[in-house]
């Protein structure tokens, strides 16, 4: 191994006298991939704005000495000044965040965000550093470059997103790139895409990249060496299948058992009555029509066309496929929330629209939401989020039943009063974001329905907690009988849950029937391009 | 004759040198700066007759001149200026005047009786203010007689008709005059007026200033009644709106001279380096103009306020002295009566013929009027606020009014509350010494300022109980006063009698007044009519300012003291003063 | 499930929580400590400032002419109305032989006229009158005190109705949005540009003026900014996760909308609150020139306001008057800052 | 978006008709009115210099004058009709003429513009100008002793009302110090200047008023910046624009500003044009300047009904078209919104 491009020793990252991440020490050699790997809140992204003196308000202490080019002597990133850092940063060392939408100026067309930096940093003219934005952009494989360079953050999709992202931190060719979860906010298909993408560029620059992640497929795929992260202790490093194969720390052991496993009532469904019968459905969304003709009257777009599919009690129906394709969509028409055409059965009524009329039906269906963050009120307390139902539908229990029945539905879902004291009166905002997916499966169980709706419900937790409710679920069906309509485009957690499968693409469905013929031997492309990334 | 006056006692002779206040020597040259005046602060026109628009302020004093001119030591009569003949008809039912040859409007055209009856003709007509009509309703009508002689006819005995038509000003027949055709007059807004006065309009900034410049060949300059006037090359008027910024103004020197009606700012606000300097003077002139009767109305309309002895009580309260000296510096005189600094006013006891006029009605009118001439009560001296009121409380007592539970009721319950109507609020300031004073015997006083049109329109249907109204003081009372106090006006919705009093005791003297031929029959009418009126308390007399307080630069201008005992304000500065 | 990623553990109620988020601001607490102070002192303003005593010891005999009032005949006066303790015969009735009376830190009350003040009104600050007097020859601190509590009281009741409409208002319009909204926003144009000051001339026509009056025609025309931007917070909210949630729960729209969707569109309310308060304050004397201000003689910082601009030489009124107002404003904001911080239970409590 | 605009423009009709009708309703039942001054004048006798109350009695006013007097206001025809009357008139943009001044609305408009827009783009730009870089300021440096210094003062400045802060200027700055003029928009001798003593005498008359309406329009506007600033800088793409290495002030200026600074820059125009036509009347009256607040509020007490009604009609449409502008600048500004 050559000299180390960056070599950290003893990094202490400190808020407010409350340390995060206590004393990691590692090293990157050039062109070495290490991925560094651990839940949500462990202090991976605070080490990495460490090493570019962007942690905020944060004391840092030890060192990070970064390599110098051309046989100059190293540079601690911990101790240079501001002006140092301003030279290094994005020149030397640059970084892809978390979320792509939010990661960039929406304000300003992505060709003039990446020619910012080359203006900066390669000191070009307005002209060049576009026509380099547009070559930087189109490294990255988007498509039309010099098109989509004057196109808006909100006008790309969330892979051209990333990519722009990329590019932005690609263009001035630094040596090492700070990777944090570059991939997190894309679908399956794109994931592989993008990883393909930085080991190309990383085969032709010969940089170093520190991959930041929580999805051990990746690191598995992608990395050289792996260390681990809990707490803001980095608790173990090593070459990837060494780690991978002999784990030594337990919290290294739990993250790699944590894909989900499958533990659900295989019956099959022989004569229930169905909970949930569809067919034909159709939802529409009313648009504008531009023109003239648009001021009397609105076109539809339509989201969902003829769906066919039915659950019964004690079974889970997933719905996968790409997004955009109408996943929600149909969930939400099951709820009743959309209006819709053809037959829809739930629990043998249908849906009217009136809040009064459905009153009856909505106790029996209900439904956990893609983002448990979003989906909790942030001003209201656990007792009344979790409690509204009760208020709703059982409005005449007292104040201390109600309670009672909050607590059995928290404790249900492994929230328990000892655990967290005060628990009652707390926000959502104080829970991680596994305990809020609980809050939100509380919340649709307290009033005891049959069929609960789950709108990619891991999807924003991470392998962990992932596996942690998925487990709750399995075990809620199992002994209440739950029937599921489960929307994820992870193909794992199908695996895992499902009875059947539904796939959808551009609002249709391609194919649907048991879990195992349907990924077992997909027939469709899409399905087998999905299985493939998936592997 | 040389000029009209009421009685026919004209103080000035015929073929008189000048005005005695005035100074024939008088330096001309140099320039007077003032302040617009106007409420409406602005001047859109140089047409001060139509109803649109405003026009500068001193416009028509400077520009026209008019049949006759007053002086300001005598009052009530009128000399020859347009006019160099006067002569009336033996049953004073018309006025023939005779132009003078040299009268030359400002377009050097002679002023020739046609204009004098387009004049009048024009003012009467439909595009003017209707404050024409109204001063020249007894008109009858006007007929030229030869080229510079007018005959204006009336349509009753109105001894000041004479005087009335004779301050007319009067304006050429060319002025507005588009391509040999006359414009409709309201459409004359911007032409220069054609008058014959002493001043023309110079530079002009509008909506901030105007300045008149002294025409060098005016007609009349030597003229007896204009010799020694009109002494300042130019008269500047500047616009400010505001009071504050008005008075920072003239202490910044930006103007010669300024007339105060604000007891308050001229007690403590005029001061400062160009007074300690003696460049800005404080001058106090105290006149002899009538001191009108600026008083609380008491509309005996109301129930409440029909008891004489109940007014009586009102007016007690009212603590004039403590008002004088706490808010307005001792700077005004008590309102005593109707014709304050006239020769109407009456005094002591009534005399032999005012008895005559009264002593039918004894018994119908208070017993006071018999007696001594109505004097307010006082505060100071042997009288104490406390004895005024407990004269009140004997008074209310007898009225049959008394306090229980802490308000003033009569054997029916019913409180004393009475509401004071204004259309601002600035007049709450004095009120509520009154009030708390009123407060003492048990009367509410509910102040309730409103809207001014709101105001006129209530005043209009006599939906009031109290309210102040000013009256401007006349030598000479007639018809109008009939409007005042009469028994029909009282029930004729917009009439002037606001009072509502209706006394065939006040019907039967104001009769009197009217018909009065002379002086002699004149006076004693009207001061059995101010005794009857003053004590029935309809009006609670307020105060008056004797004097004109006038701010002027000593430096630049030279008053021509003393002051005429009749002068206007500042239109005696602009007049007679002159530059030093 | 580790026990470290949770923050650390309240249990306090949701209100105590607020209360203690408030505590942290410590600018806005002490301005609360201070403003509340002042506000429940002016309560009792009649026992600071009055003209009436607090006891007379009079003819062996106690009396509380703050509680009761006595007839002047009472000390041996003439008038059987209320006693004016001022007046230097009372005064002397008062001290003769074992005779005595308390009389309240600021021996006068909001209407009371110092009629034996020696020097013109307005009078500068003497012994008699701490501040002095105003034009019309009243006290000026009592003009502050009674001032500020009407003027506080009033921007107060305005601001809540105010906040109140125009919650509500732009409640409806962001939730159903679509044509209640767009009819709404045309209603709101038109009654923006209604011409206010003639309704309020026809209304003073009818009615007398009282602070009532004043109160109810000014909120409502106080309440449309506030109303569109709680529209554009519930427009923005109602497309929120959570409110699906509510709806897929089976909850009512009233109650999404008062109990998921208002919490969360507070925010410019709250910023909006310290200026909303003074703005009030000041709109009490706005109308004072139309005879529809506050009735005359009502002690009001307004009134004090106009009062100093056309006494500019009478200092003692309008720098006393501004620094009630300056101080008001401060500590309104300084509040208004802790309130947010109070209402957002993402901060930090404890 | 063209059909949007066009949408938007239609909807204008109802609004504008809405608007016209209620306030010509509400005129009909506000008490006196142009006649009922003519009679008052008529009853006062000549008016004119003397200034007080001339009384020359009311024998009442000859029933004939009073129809020909209604005819000239045109108070002759029934309500519905002079409705209609005017509408037509106003579908032609004729704003019909004063009744008390000689002169049509849209004159007595342009008379007033030179002093409302004088006041308004000064107070406009200047608090602008100061109240945005001091909101960042205090942003950038929130809760330090500077936040807090500057809070202060700016709500010192909010709470002096206006006029009396005007009053104070007048007094000291123009009265006693005689720094600056007490009246108006130029000196006498504005028409011998220079172009450069002109922007000076300009400069130096509108110093006080400007100063006297800008001091309370701080605090909103500071506060706005800064609270708005606070939410951005906190966001992620922030903290991308420093990793890519952009000097701290640019970040600010070009990353933050655009961002924090929409609703304030989406706001400009209507800002901008309300800046034309509101006065003050209060300011005005006291700096003798002849503007929009002054013209407004002596229409409305002396019941100038086609002023009240033209400026009305005027203003509501320039409102709305502004209103319009103001949106389509969102879509300028940030191209995320969408209209259609
Ligand atoms: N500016 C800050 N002030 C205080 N604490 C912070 C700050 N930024 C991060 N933290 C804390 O530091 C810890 C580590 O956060 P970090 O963002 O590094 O987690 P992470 O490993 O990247 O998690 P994720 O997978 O969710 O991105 C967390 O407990 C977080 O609350
Ligand atoms: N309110 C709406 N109005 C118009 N079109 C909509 C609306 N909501 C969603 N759509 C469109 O309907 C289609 C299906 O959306 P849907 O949210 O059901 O996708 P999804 O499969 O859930 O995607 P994801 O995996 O990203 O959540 C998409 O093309 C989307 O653009
Ligand atoms: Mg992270
Ligand atoms: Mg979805």
């Amino acid at each position: 191994m050559s000299a180390p491009l960056l070599d950290v020793r003893d990094l202490r990252v400190a808020f407010g006298g409350k340390e995060v991440v206590h004393g990691a020490s590692f090293s990157i050699a050039p062109g070495e991939k290490l991925a560094l790997v651990g839940e949500s809140g462990s202090g991976k992204t605070v080490t990495a704005l460490a090493l570019l003196g962007l942690a905020l308000n944060a004391r840092l202490s030890g060192s990070a000495l970064l390599a110098g080019r051309d046989g100059e002597p190293p540079l601690d990133l911990v101790s240079a000044p501001e002006r140092r850092l301003l030279q290094i940063r994005g020149q030397d060392i640059a970084m892809i965040f978390q979320e792509p939408m939010t990661a960039l100026n929406p304000l300003y067309t992505v060709g003039d965000q990446v020619a910012e930096v080359l203006q900066l940093k390669q000191g070009l003219g307005g002209r060049q550093a576009w026509d380099a934005a547009i070559e930087a952009l189109a490294a990255t494989g988007i498509p039309e470059p010099a098109r989509r360079a004057h196109a808006y953050p909100h006008q790309l999709s969330g892979g051209q997103r990333q990519r722009a992202m990329i590019a932005m931190a690609l263009a001035c060719r630094p040596r090492l790139l700070l990777a944090d979860e570059p991939t997190t906010a894309l679908d399956v298909t794109l994931r592989v895409q993008i990883l393909g993408l930085l080991a190309d560029l990383q085969r032709q620059t010969g940089m170093a990249v520190l991959l930041i992640t929580h999805d051990l497929n990746l690191v598995r795929r992608f990395a050289d060496r792996v260390a681990v992260m809990e707490n803001g202790h980095l608790v173990e490093q090593g070459a990837v299948d060494e780690v991978f194969a002999a784990p030594r720390h337990a919290y290294t052991r739990r993250l790699i058992d944590s894909r989900p496993a499958r533990d659900v009532d295989e019956e099959a469904a022989g004569d229930q009555p169905a909970l949930l019968r569809a067919s034909g459905m159709e939802v529409g969304y009313s648009v504008p029509i531009p023109g003239f003709r648009g001021w009397f009257r609105r076109g539809e777009f339509v989201a969902v066309r003829g769906a066919d599919f039915a659950l019964a009690a004690g079974r889970t129906l997933g719905v996968v496929g790409e997004s955009g394709s109408g996943k929600s969509t149909l969930a939400l028409a099951a709820l009743g929330l959309l209006p819709h055409r053809g037959t829809l059965d739930a629990a043998g009524r249908r849906w009217t629209g009136s809040p009064d009329a459905d009153r009856g039906l909505r106790r029996q269906v209900q439904v956990v939401f893609q983002d448990p963050f979003s989906s909790l009120s942030p001003r209201m307390t656990v007792e009344e989020i979790v409690g509204e139902g009760l208020l709703v539908h059982e409005p005449q229990l007292g104040a201390p039943e109600r309670r009672q029945r909050v607590l059995q539905a928290l404790a249900d879902v492994g929230l328990a009063e000892a655990q967290f004291p005060g628990l009652l009166d707390r926000y959502p905002h104080e829970f991680s974001g596994g305990q809020r997916q609980r809050l939100a499966i509380a919340r649709a169980l307290i009033v005891g329905p049959q069929l609960l709706v789950l709108d990619e419900p891991t999807s924003a937790l991470d392998v962990t907690i992932q596996q942690q409710v998925l487990q709750l679920l399995q075990r809620l069906q199992r002994e209440k009988g739950l029937a599921y309509l489960l929307i994820t485009h992870d193909v794992d957690v199908i695996r895992a849950m499902a009875h059947e499968v539904l796939v959808m693409k551009d609002g249709q469905v391609l194919e649907s029937g048991p879990v195992e013929q349907v990924l077992g031997r997909p027939s469709h492309a899409y399905t087998q391009a999905l299985v493939a990334a998936a592997a | 004759a040389h000029g009209y006056a009421l009685w026919g006692d004209m103080k000035y002779p015929p073929g008189f040198a000048q005005f005695d206040y005035v100074n024939p020597k008088a330096s001309k040259g140099g320039e007077l700066r003032l302040v617009s005046n106007l409420r409406v602060s602005t001047f859109d026109k140089y047409n001060p007759f139509t109803i649109k628009g405003s026009a500068p302020a001193y416009l028509q004093a400077l520009m026209f001149d008019s049949l006759l001119a007053g002086s300001a030591d005598e009052v009530g009569a009128g000399y020859g200026l347009l006019a160099e003949d006067i002569s009336m008809a033996p049953d004073g039912l018309a006025a023939t005047f005779r132009l003078r040859p040299q009268a030359r409007f400002h377009d050097g055209q002679p002023v020739l009786a046609a204009d004098v009856k387009y004049t009048f003709d024009t003012l009467l007509g439909p595009y003017t203010s209707p404050a024409f009509k109204t001063a020249l309703e007894d008109l009858a009508g006007l007929d030229v007689l030869d080229e510079r002689t007018v005959r204006f006819r009336f349509k009753r005995l109105n001894r000041e008709l004479p005087l009335t038509v004779g301050g007319m000003p009067i304006f050429s027949r060319r002025w507005g005059m588009e391509d040999g055709k006359p414009k409709r007059f309201d459409a004359v807004v911007m032409d220069t007026p054609i008058g014959s006065g002493p001043y023309r309009i110079g530079p002009v900034r509008f909506g901030k200033d105007i300045t008149y410049v002294r025409d060098p060949g005016y007609w009349a300059r030597d003229l007896n009644v204009r010799r020694g006037t009109a002494n300042f090359d130019r008269i500047t008027v500047k616009i400010y709106r505001d009071n504050t910024a008005r008075l920072e103004a003239l202490k910044a020197g930006e103007f010669d001279m300024m007339r105060f009606f604000s007891a308050g700012d001229w007690a403590r606000r005029v001061n400062g380096r160009k007074f300690d300097s003696g460049e800005l003077v404080k001058g106090e002139f105290k006149h002899r103009l009538p001191s009108g009767f600026q008083s609380y109305v008491l509309n005996t309309r109301n129930p409440k306020l029909q008891d004489v002895r109940v007014r009586q009580a009102l007016g007690l309260a009212l603590d004039y002295e403590w008002m004088n000296r706490q808010m307005f510096y001792n700077s005004y005189q008590r309102v005593r009566a109707l014709f304050g600094n006239t020769d109407c006013e009456s005094e002591g006891t009534p005399g032999p013929q005012e008895l005559a006029l009264l002593e039918p009605w004894r018994g119908k009118v208070p017993d006071a009027v018999f007696g001594p001439a109505y004097m307010p009560p006082r505060t100071d001296g042997q009288n104490s606020l406390r004895a005024n009121l407990r004269q009140a409380r004997d008074l209310l007592r007898q009225a049959g009014w008394e306090v229980r539970d802490g308000a003033l009721r009569n054997a029916r319950g019913e409180p004393m509350v009475l509401e004071y109507l204004d259309s601002n609020e600035t007049g709450a300031r004095t009120v509520t010494t009154w009030a708390r004073n009123l407060e003492k015997l048990g009367i509410q006083l509910v102040f309730r300022p409103v809207d001014f049109a709101l105001y006129q329109q209530r005043l209009q249907k006599f939906e009031f109980e109290i309210t102040t109204l000013a009256y401007q003081g006349t030598h000479t009372p007639g018809q109008e006063f009939v409007d005042l106090f009469g028994s029909k006006a009282a029930d004729t919705e917009d009439s002037g009698n606001h009072a509502g009093v209706k006394s065939p005791a006040v019907d039967a003297l104001l009769d009197r007044m009217i018909v009065a031929k002379t002086k002699a029959q004149l006076l004693p009418a009207c001061r059995a009519l101010d005794r009857v009126i003053s004590h029935s308390h309809y009006l609670i007399p307020q105060w008056t300012a004797g004097t004109h307080r006038i701010v002027y630069n000593a430096r630049r201008l030279q008053p021509a003291l003393p002051m005429p005992p009749y002068a206007q304000g500042e239109n005696w500065a602009i007049d007679t003063w002159w530059s030093k | 499930m580790p026990p470290a990623a949770v923050p650390s553990a309240p249990s306090a109620s949701p209100a105590r929580r607020a209360w203690r988020r408030f505590r942290r601001n410590r600018l806005g607490f002490w301005s609360l400590v201070v403003f509340s102070t002042l506000v429940v002192l002016s309560l009792f303003a009649e026992v600071l400032s009055n003209d009436k005593p607090l006891l007379v010891r009079y003819g062996g005999q106690f009396y509380v002419p703050l509680v009761r009032s006595y007839p002047e005949t009472t000390f041996g006066g003439d008038f059987q109305t209320e006693t004016d303790f001022l007046d230097p015969f009372i005064r002397a009735q008062l001290s003769k032989d074992g005779n005595w009376a308390i009389y309240p830190p600021n021996p006068y009350g909001p209407k009371t006229l110092n009629y034996f003040a020696r020097e013109p009104n307005p009078s500068p600050p003497t012994r008699d009158n701490l501040l002095g007097t105003d034009d019309r020859g009243r006290d000026m601190l009592a003009q502050l005190v009674y001032g500020f509590r009407l003027s506080v009281l009033f921007a107060l009741a305005l601001t809540v109705m105010g906040v109140a409409i125009g919650v509500a208002t732009g409640a409806v319009q962001g939730f159903f949005a679509g044509r209640v909204d767009l009819a709404f926003q045309r209603f709101i144009e038109i009654w923006d540009s209604m011409p206010e000051l003639y309704l309020l001339i026809i209304f003073s026509a009818i009615f007398a003026p009282s602070v009532a009056l004043l109160l109810i025609l000014l909120s409502l025309f106080g309440w449309m900014g506030l109303s569109n931007y709680v529209r554009a917070e519930f427009l923005r909210n109602r497309q929120m996760d959570y409110v699906r949630a509510a709806r897929a729960l089976g909850v009512g729209n009233l109650r999404i909308m008062r109990h998921h969707i208002l919490p969360n569109s507070m925010t410019p309310v709250i910023t909006f609150l310290p200026f909303r308060m003074s703005a009030a304050i000041l709109a009490l004397t706005s109308l004072d020139f139309l005879g529809l201000g506050v009735p005359p003689g009502t002690p009001s910082l307004g009134e004090l306001l106009s009062q100093g601009k056309n006494n500019i030489d009478a200092w003692w009124i309008s720098l006393t008057t501004f620094a009630v107002l300056v101080a008001t404003l401060l500590l309104l904001t300084f509040m208004g800052d802790a309130l947010r911080d109070a209402l957002d239970p993402r901060k930090a409590d404890a | 978006m063209p059909a949007y605009i066009l949408k938007r423009l239609l909807l204008m009709l109802p609004t504008l008709l809405g608007v016209l009708l209620v306030t010509f309703v509400v005129t009909q039942f506000v008490p006196g009115g142009p006649v009922e001054q003519y009679l008052a004048e008529a009853k006062a006798g000549r008016g004119g210099e003397g200034g007080a109350m001339n009384y020359r009695g009311g024998q009442g006013v000859d029933p004939k004058r009073i129809e020909q007097i209604k005819a000239l206001y045109g108070f002759d025809k029934p309500p519905h009709e002079r409705f209609w009357l005017m509408l037509r008139q106003y579908a032609r943009f004729d704003l019909g003429r004063s009744f008390f001044q000689n002169k049509d609305v849209w004159q007595l408009i342009r008379e007033k513009l030179p002093v409302s827009v004088s006041l308004g783009l000064w107070t406009f730009f200047i608090s602008y100008l100061i109240a945005v870089p001091l909101g960042v300021a205090k942003a950038v440096r929130a809760g330090t002793r500077f936040d807090l210094a500057t809070t202060l003062l700016i709500l010192v400045g909010y709470a002096i009302p206006g006029f009396v802060l005007g009053v104070a200027l007048l007094v000291v700055f123009g009265g006693q110090l005689q720094w600056f003029p007490l009246r108006g928009l130029t000196s006498g001798d504005w028409d011998e200047m220079g172009w450069a003593a002109r922007i000076v005498d300009y400069l130096w008359h509108i110093a006080l008023p400007v100063t006297a309406m800008v001091v309370g329009s701080f605090a909103v506007t500071a506060m706005l910046t800064k609270n708005s600033f606070l939410e951005e800088i906190r966001k992620q793409y922030v903290l991308t624009a420093r990793a890519k290495g952009v000097p701290e002030r640019r970040v600010l200026w070009k990353h933050v500003m655009r961002n924090a600074l929409m609703p304030i820059i989406a706001g400009f125009p209507a800002a901008f044009l309300g800046a034309f036509f509101t006065g003050s009347l209060l300011i005005e009256t006291l700096f003798s300047l002849d503007g929009m607040g002054l013209l407004s509020y002596e229409s409305v007490i002396r019941r100038d009904y086609p002023v009240v009604l033209g400026t009305l009609y005027l203003f509501t449409l320039l409102g709305l078209v502004t209103k319009l502008i103001s949106d389509l600048c969102y879509v300028l500004v940030d191209p995320r919104v969408r209209f259609d």
